[in-house]
């Protein structure tokens, strides 16, 4: 079974949503048992990755190839390192999260909302584990299918334009991506991203393929200035579509920089990293203000997640300013392993957040701060962890969210004092737009009636918080297993930061 | 005696004319019987030009096929819908130039290109059904059952969609109209027919649920 | 003496007098489709010659399946008319721009 | 021998075990089975840590500093969970858990009536933790772990009456401006990271003097020297948990929370911890005369003018809440100088001494049910003589009258601040002593206005309101315009009275779990001065913990003239500061006893300053109409300008509405006639068949 753990990782949750879908609209309940048991399955089987995968040794493992396309040479070709499991285990972790999160909250075709996020789900895991890069490609643009449609009938009023917008900025993006691809494939034969790896590259053209790749991957991640699909996105998608989107989809743009950008175009990635640093800082302030506005919680929160995100380009970039500017690696490995933290960290805390919220608006149906406030007097398990997760958003130390935003500071105080004068400007304004929000919702008199008839959380969204919150809580206290995970994986990447290639 | 080829000349240039006539009479005529009826007669001589080319098998085919089974429909088709031809005529004389310096500029591309005076030079050689000692319909049959026999094959399907299609377009369903579903009546089940309804004999008071309880962390 | 030209000549001629009339009949479909028998007439003109006089059989085969094609092809255009007229009770093109972009 | 792991885990842990039964189970419980599960764990807590510091004061054991688990690990950099247990840090755990105890006993009375009993409990124990996990941190992390957590937990303190609109500003504003505190504490942590390759004190302090010579490059040709650079950005971080100028805005709203948190956070140990913090620190500080400096002239400035606050105010926590501002300002002027040892042993005496004057302020409140304004107060003293007293012995302490503990550490830090040659000292000097001045006169006029006098409040027997209906325990207050938000609703909380200076019950002693701790507190509020101050000031008493320059060390001046408690205290009878202080004593007891009227008289005859004092020099507005709304307003220029106009609107949107525009101007060739389309075709094969014949030609 273990040959074949990551084929099976991917393709038990694709699978499992045929009976799901199968189930029909008839039977709800039995197409969200069968939906939850395979999304515990597949997370079952997550765990034994960690038995499975030797953190001590660097190298890909797991591997399984496939030639799938003969005459492109193209592999179906999978393989992990500390990173992708990492990633693998938050999607499953989330995986099973948003079908309980949805259980009785999507009463319109449940069936068919379950078997898009199984379907999502197994897409995801798919793009974390490909080494060839044309596989991964097919992941990575399959994947907005599923999005696509979980937005586009479960979505909120506006949703037409938010898929829209959300279809074509990140096909946009990719599609240069894609054509990098084919250009790389011409010149080495070969979709393997480890042969891509070790193919030389003039510098003009790693700065063509390093643009293409950030186009991409800055879509996705999102960085400034083409972030703002996300905000509407996030405002328009359901609950569970909010959740994955925030928690898994968005560290595949920052997972993307680590597999594309940094081995396959190194010079022209540290050419320009300092203009994804710049934009990661524009990401932190700007971005941070931006947030602070809003009325809309989704979209708070969602302009928060770009700001979270910035930290994760910041220490992937600052990387090579630290390893080819002062040959510091371990700093470099320090900021690299906290964009990594930052991206599992933001993963549970955005996810909790938007779960969140969406506990609220089942209730309201409104997502106004304006209409909420003193939530707290009749939901106080509810504003119990609404608090906690509120502070994990602004970076309080002993949760998760303290952890990757600590260790990027670190390092990027190591490259340049004014960088980290700007990133640690996070620990003002996502304090200050986070608990703005909070007291906004949570304190106060209740002055809606509606409010005031909410009931507190139940079994099935409690079951969804403390897990959020054991998550949270767990990596903020003790991060050193996850970045014992990671860390021979991440030393391999910043090795490879310093080879030049021209 | 005349000369076989000036004759065949002759008759050529005499078709031809007849042919050029009855095409321009296709697109002129007000009627749109006579149009047709002047289609038929354009068929008729073009069928007679590919004898003199020693197609016999098409040139009856031509004549059977398209003036025998085509034409026919059209007729038919015209004769049955009411149209009002005078509206259908207008800016007929308005856009006559365009359609003439168009035609015509097309006409001089085409034998540029063509470059008909070295053709001119090509003079009709020997048969070759009756070089290979066959008649014209063996040597095309030959052709068509082994070489082509696929294309055949599929040629034929497209003659049966056709029909099919022609059927299914101008199929009218009426409403109102009743009539038997022979696959309903088969797939019938038991329980589409009786429903066994379970109803309690007597309605229990209903009991207003009690009010839940108070959290304490939450009173003011 | 017939050559080459005489046939393609007539062929040019058909094919452009059926261009004519897709000007000067533009609101009659009935003779619309007429045009398009005559072009096709006119390329069968030309596959007849040039089989003929290159001695190949394949000009003639296609002849054959060009007749074929185009029955089929009448068939439908005329049952499409047919709906048309019914639908609308009209074949005047200038009504019909439900294509219109 | 050494300290036992297990002892030192039991008693970081026990209070945050209270914490989550108290507040995880506390419907299960109940009240009762929630205070004694927290005060059990405190409890344990205290005892232990003062058998640790009983271990470390006989030299039993040496100093503990070791890690407990690796928080992360890359490279060669670690972050480690750890202790370093030396007597400065069991000094803080003593106190920490000592007060803690004692508000923990407090809280019983008087929290009585409220709702939130269990999570009130909850919440002070959790806080014992954080704060021990800071003041037993053996490394950076973890210190900054305790210090945003300390931070969080008076986050939800102040707006535990989170119904408050002012309770619920407050605390948010508390939160922000500590994390600007934390901003520079943050990047300071990132400079040591930097600069000396290691977040472990033991390390750091090690290589500190490597620091010498080396230079931050700030610009091109710009370069700041390094122990300054960490030195400011580290005190960033303490002047705002510490609440100094000017970062100090946020300790007088804070009182919005329960008196029980003003005393145990907002005046004993939480706001002290910036002051331990520099102290823990010393090796690093003393490399810097820049930053020292900078410490100094920001401390002396605090001590006299949020002292001059003080002064005006007329609700009876203001009142100590400027005077904490104030003594929090003497305590950073003693770091500013080197006289560390003076600031944390004032920071221990105060502890003892203004937590008393917060829980006897509750008491006044409880008495009062919950009326806070001294305007109506008065005479109290014979319906409270316990409060009475220990209150006299807490204002006497903080004024530093010979004998009581404050006069041991704050008269230390007077002289060593005029020891000093520091630059800016003269200024400092000035500031310091004009504080003992104005400390003695809102001291005296609290107590004045408070106990003696005539009584201002009126009792009306109203058997119609039971006294349940004042259950509602809300420490409104008065007298202090809110410059919040809910500017117009400060004055609006429900409340026991409708009107002021009524009462329905004649006030009457608290009850003994209220006193008990008042007189436990006022005990070492006269003794530990006498008691420490020959040790902890004059002998080392603190050893390696921190470090002094010899070129710097006043305190080692003034040791010279220090002999015994008993000597030093007559000495103290002679000193300009107690000068001071009997004049101010004079002066109020003239105003207040005698001739109420001059009161009015002086406040109408300075009217501009009172206002400026009233206003408090307008910080609060400034801060509010620049940073909260000028932050607003920049938040929405740029998301209306930056991401809806140009990003989406036309970027994004543009260029969607640029296709469209485009798509319509070809939409009009597709007509929908078939003729168009066929004349299209013939069009193009026209142009086809010309094309090839030109090619041919």
């Amino acid at each position: 079974m273990f040959n074949h753990l990551l084929s099976l990782l991917i393709w038990l949750p694709i699978v499992g949503a045929i009976p799901v879908l199968l189930a029909g609209s008839g039977r709800p309940n039995t197409a969200r048992w069968i939906s939850l048991l395979v999304a515990v399955l597949t997370f079952v089987l997550s765990l034994f990755l960690l038995t499975q995968y030797n953190a001590a040794d660097s190298s890909k493992q797991l591997g399984e190839s496939y030639l799938w396309i003969a005459s492109l040479g193209v592999h179906y070709g999978l393989a992990v390192d500390g990173i992708s499991v990492a990633l693998i285990l938050l999607t499953t972790f989330v995986g099973i999260l948003v079908i309980v999160g949805a259980w009785e909250v999507i009463q319109n075709k449940p069936h068919q909302y379950m078997a898009a996020m199984l379907v999502l789900e197994g897409l995801m895991i798919g793009v974390f584990c490909a080494t060839d890069a044309l596989l991964f490609y097919v992941f990575f643009e399959a994947m907005l299918i599923p999005m696509f449609i979980l937005i586009g009938i479960w979505g909120g009023p506006r949703r037409v334009y938010a898929t829209l917008k959300f279809f074509i900025y990140t096909f946009l993006g990719s599609i240069f991506m894609l054509v990098g691809l084919i250009y790389l494939y011409l010149k080495a034969g070969s979709f393997d991203l480890a042969t891509l790896a070790a193919l030389p590259l003039s510098m003009q053209e790693q700065t063509w393929l390093f643009f293409a790749f950030l186009a991409a991957f800055a879509v996705k991640v999102p960085m400034v200035p083409v972030h703002t699909w996300l905000p509407d996105a996030h405002v328009e998608a359901p609950t569970g579509g909010s959740v994955v989107l925030a928690a898994v989809m968005l560290k595949i743009g920052g997972y993307g920089f680590l597999r594309f950008s940094l081995p396959i175009v190194p010079d022209a990635a540290d050419a320009y990293a300092w203009l994804v640093i710049g934009l990661s800082l524009i990401a932190v302030v700007y971005i941070g203000y931006v947030a602070l506005v809003q009325d809309d919680m989704k979209k708070l929160v969602a302009y928060s997640s770009v700001a979270h995100m910035g930290f994760v380009t910041l220490g992937i970039f600052i990387a090579f300013m630290l390893v080819r500017g002062t040959g510091n690696a371990d700093a470099a490995k320090l900021g690299m392993q906290g964009a990594m933290v930052q991206m599992i960290s933001h993963g549970f805390v955005s996810g909790a957040m938007f779960s969140c919220i969406g506990v609220l608006y089942d209730r309201l149906h409104s997502r106004q701060i304006k209409d909420y406030g003193g939530v707290i007097n009749v939901m106080p398990w509810f504003g119990f962890f609404y608090v906690l997760f509120a502070m994990a958003n602004s970076g309080l130390p002993g949760t998760s969210g303290f952890v990757g935003e600590f260790q990027v500071i670190l390092a990027s105080f190591q490259a340049n004092p004014w960088i980290a004068l700007f990133a640690a400007f996070t620990l003002i304004i996502g304090a200050a737009y986070t608990l703005w929000m909070v007291k906004r919702v949570l304190w106060g008199e209740v002055t809606n009636p509606h409010v005031a008839e909410m009931k507190d959380i139940n079994g099935r969204e409690a079951f969804v918080l403390i897990a959020f919150a054991a998550a949270v809580v767990a990596l903020g206290v003790w991060p050193q297993p996850l970045i014992h995970l990671m860390d021979s994986s991440v030393s391999q990447l910043v090795q490879q930061l310093g080879n030049h290639k021209i | 005696m005349i000369d076989p080829s000036v004759f065949q000349l002759v008759c050529f240039y005499a078709f031809a004319a007849v042919t050029v006539v009855a095409a321009l009479g296709v697109i002129t005529l007000r009627n749109s019987v006579h149009a047709v009826l002047s289609l038929v007669l354009t068929f008729f001589s073009t069928a007679c030009i590919w004898l003199l080319a020693e197609a016999e098998f098409l040139a009856i085919a031509l004549i059977v096929v398209y003036v025998g089974a085509v034409m026919v429909l059209f007729l038919f088709v015209v004769m049955m819908l009411d149209i009002k031809q005078e509206h259908l005529r207008e800016g007929f004389i308005r856009y006559l130039p365009v359609g003439i310096v168009v035609a015509l500029v097309m006409l001089v591309e085409m034998l540029a290109l063509i470059g008909v005076r070295t053709m001119h030079e090509a003079v009709m050689g020997a048969n070759p059904a009756t070089a290979a000692g066959l008649s014209n319909t063996q040597w095309l049959g030959q052709a068509l059952y082994t070489q082509f026999l696929l294309p055949f094959e599929i040629a034929a399907l497209i003659l049966t969609v056709g029909v099919v299609a022609a059927v299914a377009l101008t199929l009218r369903h009426r409403g109102g109209t009743r009539h038997q579903t022979a696959a309903q009546q088969v797939a019938v089940k038991a329980s589409d027919r009786v429903r066994i309804v379970k109803m309690a004999a007597e309605r229990p008071a209903t009991e207003t649920p009690a009010a839940p309880a108070q959290n304490p962390e939450t009173k003011p | 003496m017939i050559t080459l030209s005489h046939f393609i000549v007539l062929g040019a001629v058909l094919f452009c007098i059926a261009v004519a009339s897709l000007f000067i009949n533009r609101k009659n479909v009935i003779v619309l489709l007429m045009s398009i028998e005559l072009m096709l007439l006119a390329v069968n003109i030309n596959f007849v010659a040039f089989s003929r006089f290159l001695g190949d059989v394949a000009g003639q085969v296609f002849v054959f399946f060009i007749l074929t094609v185009a029955a089929a092809e009448t068939a439908i255009g005329l049952a499409i008319l047919v709906l048309l007229f019914r639908n609308r009770s009209t074949i005047n093109i200038a009504e019909i721009d439900s294509m219109k972009g | 021998m050494a300290i036992s792991t297990s002892i030192l885990l039991v008693i970081a842990l026990a209070p945050l075990l209270g914490c989550l039964l108290a507040g995880f189970l506390g419907k299960f419980i109940g009240r009762a089975g929630a205070h004694s599960a927290t005060i059990l764990g405190v409890a344990i807590s205290c005892a232990l840590s003062m058998y640790v510091l009983y271990q470390l004061c006989t030299g039993a054991v040496p100093v503990y500093n070791q890690n407990i688990y690796t928080w992360f690990e890359i490279g060669k950099y670690t972050a480690t969970v750890g202790f370093l247990i030396d007597k400065l840090s069991a000094m803080m755990m003593v106190v920490v858990t000592f007060v803690s105890l004692l508000v923990h006993i407090y809280t019983i009375g008087y929290m009585a009536e409220d709702d939130g009993y269990q999570r009130f409990f909850s919440y002070i124990s959790l806080f014992t933790f954080s704060m021990l996990m800071l003041v037993m941190s053996n490394n950076f992390m973890q210190l900054f772990f305790g210090w945003e957590a300390v931070g969080l937990v008076s986050y939800l303190l102040i707006g535990f009456w989170f119904k408050r609109p002012t309770a619920i500003f407050a605390n948010l504003k508390a939160f922000l401006v500590n994390r600007v505190g934390d901003f520079g504490f943050l990047l300071g942590i990132a400079a040591i990271l930097y600069f000396l390759g290691t977040l472990d004190y033991s390390t750091a302090f090690a290589n500190a003097p490597s620091l010498v010579g080396k230079t931050l490059q700030i610009t091109q040709n710009h370069a700041w020297d390094a122990a300054t650079v960490i030195g400011v950005l580290l005190f960033i971080g303490a002047m705002g948990k510490s609440a100094q100028v000017p970062l100090h805005v946020w300790l007088p709203d804070s009182m919005e929370g329960p008196t029980p948190i003003s005393a145990l956070i907002h005046a004993a140990t939480m706001v002290t911890a910036g002051i331990f913090m520099v102290a823990r620190m010393s090796p690093i500080f003393e490399l810097s005369e820049g930053a020292l400096s900078f410490i100094m002239v920001i401390g002396a400035t605090g001590a006299l003018f949020t002292g001059l606050i003080g002064i005006v105010q007329n609700d009876i926590k203001r009142v100590v809440a400027y005077s904490t501002l104030s003594q929090l300002g003497y305590m950073t002027v003693a770091l500013g100088v080197s006289a560390y040892a003076g600031a944390v042993f004032h920071l221990m005496t105060h502890a003892f001494f203004k937590a008393l004057l917060f829980l006897g302020a509750g008491s006044v409140i409880i008495a009062m049910h919950h009326e806070q304004d001294m305007r109506y107060m008065g005479g109290l003293r014979k319906y409270m003589p316990v409060t009475w007293i220990t209150m006299w012995i807490g204002s006497l302490a903080l004024c530093g009258v010979p004998f009581f503990a404050g006069f041991y550490s704050k008269d230390a830090i007077i002289e060593a601040v005029g020891e000093s040659h520091r630059w800016g000292a003269g200024y400092a000097y000035a500031c310091v002593l004009i504080g003992a001045f104005v400390t003695a006169l809102y001291t005296f006029r609290q107590m004045y206005l408070t106990f003696h006098g005539k009584e201002r409040f009126t009792v009306v027997a109203d058997h119609g309101h039971g006294h349940g209906e004042h259950a509602a325990h809300h420490d409104a207050h008065h007298g202090d315009a809110h410059h919040g938000e809910h500017h117009d609703d400060a004055h609006h909380d429900d409340h026991g009275h409708h009107e002021p200076g009524v009462l329905h019950h004649a006030p009457k002693e608290s009850p003994w779990v209220v006193t008990l701790p008042l007189v436990l507190l006022a005990i070492p509020s006269i003794v530990i001065g006498a008691i420490g101050a020959k040790s902890m000031l004059y002998s080392g008493w603190f050893g390696e913990a921190i470090h002094v320059n010899e070129a710097n060390n006043v305190l080692a001046e003034l040791s010279h003239e220090f002999h015994d408690w008993f000597s030093a205290a007559l000495h103290g009878f002679a000193q300009w500061p107690f000068v001071l202080v009997a004049l101010a004593f004079a002066i109020q007891t003239y105003i207040y006893l005698f001739n109420p009227a001059v009161a009015d008289k002086i406040k109408s005859a300075l009217k501009p300053l009172w206002t400026v004092l009233d206003r408090k020099y307008w910080i609060d507005d400034v801060y509010f109409a620049v940073f909260a709304k000028g932050g607003v307003k920049l938040g929405r220029a740029l998301w209306k300008g930056g991401d809806a106009a140009v990003i989406d609107g036309v970027l994004v949107d543009g260029s969607a509405s640029l296709v469209q525009r485009v798509a319509r101007g070809v939409r009009a060739l597709q007509s929908g006639y078939l003729y168009h389309y066929a004349f299209a075709m013939i069009l193009g094969l026209i142009l086809l068949l010309g094309g090839y014949w030109l090619v041919g030609q």
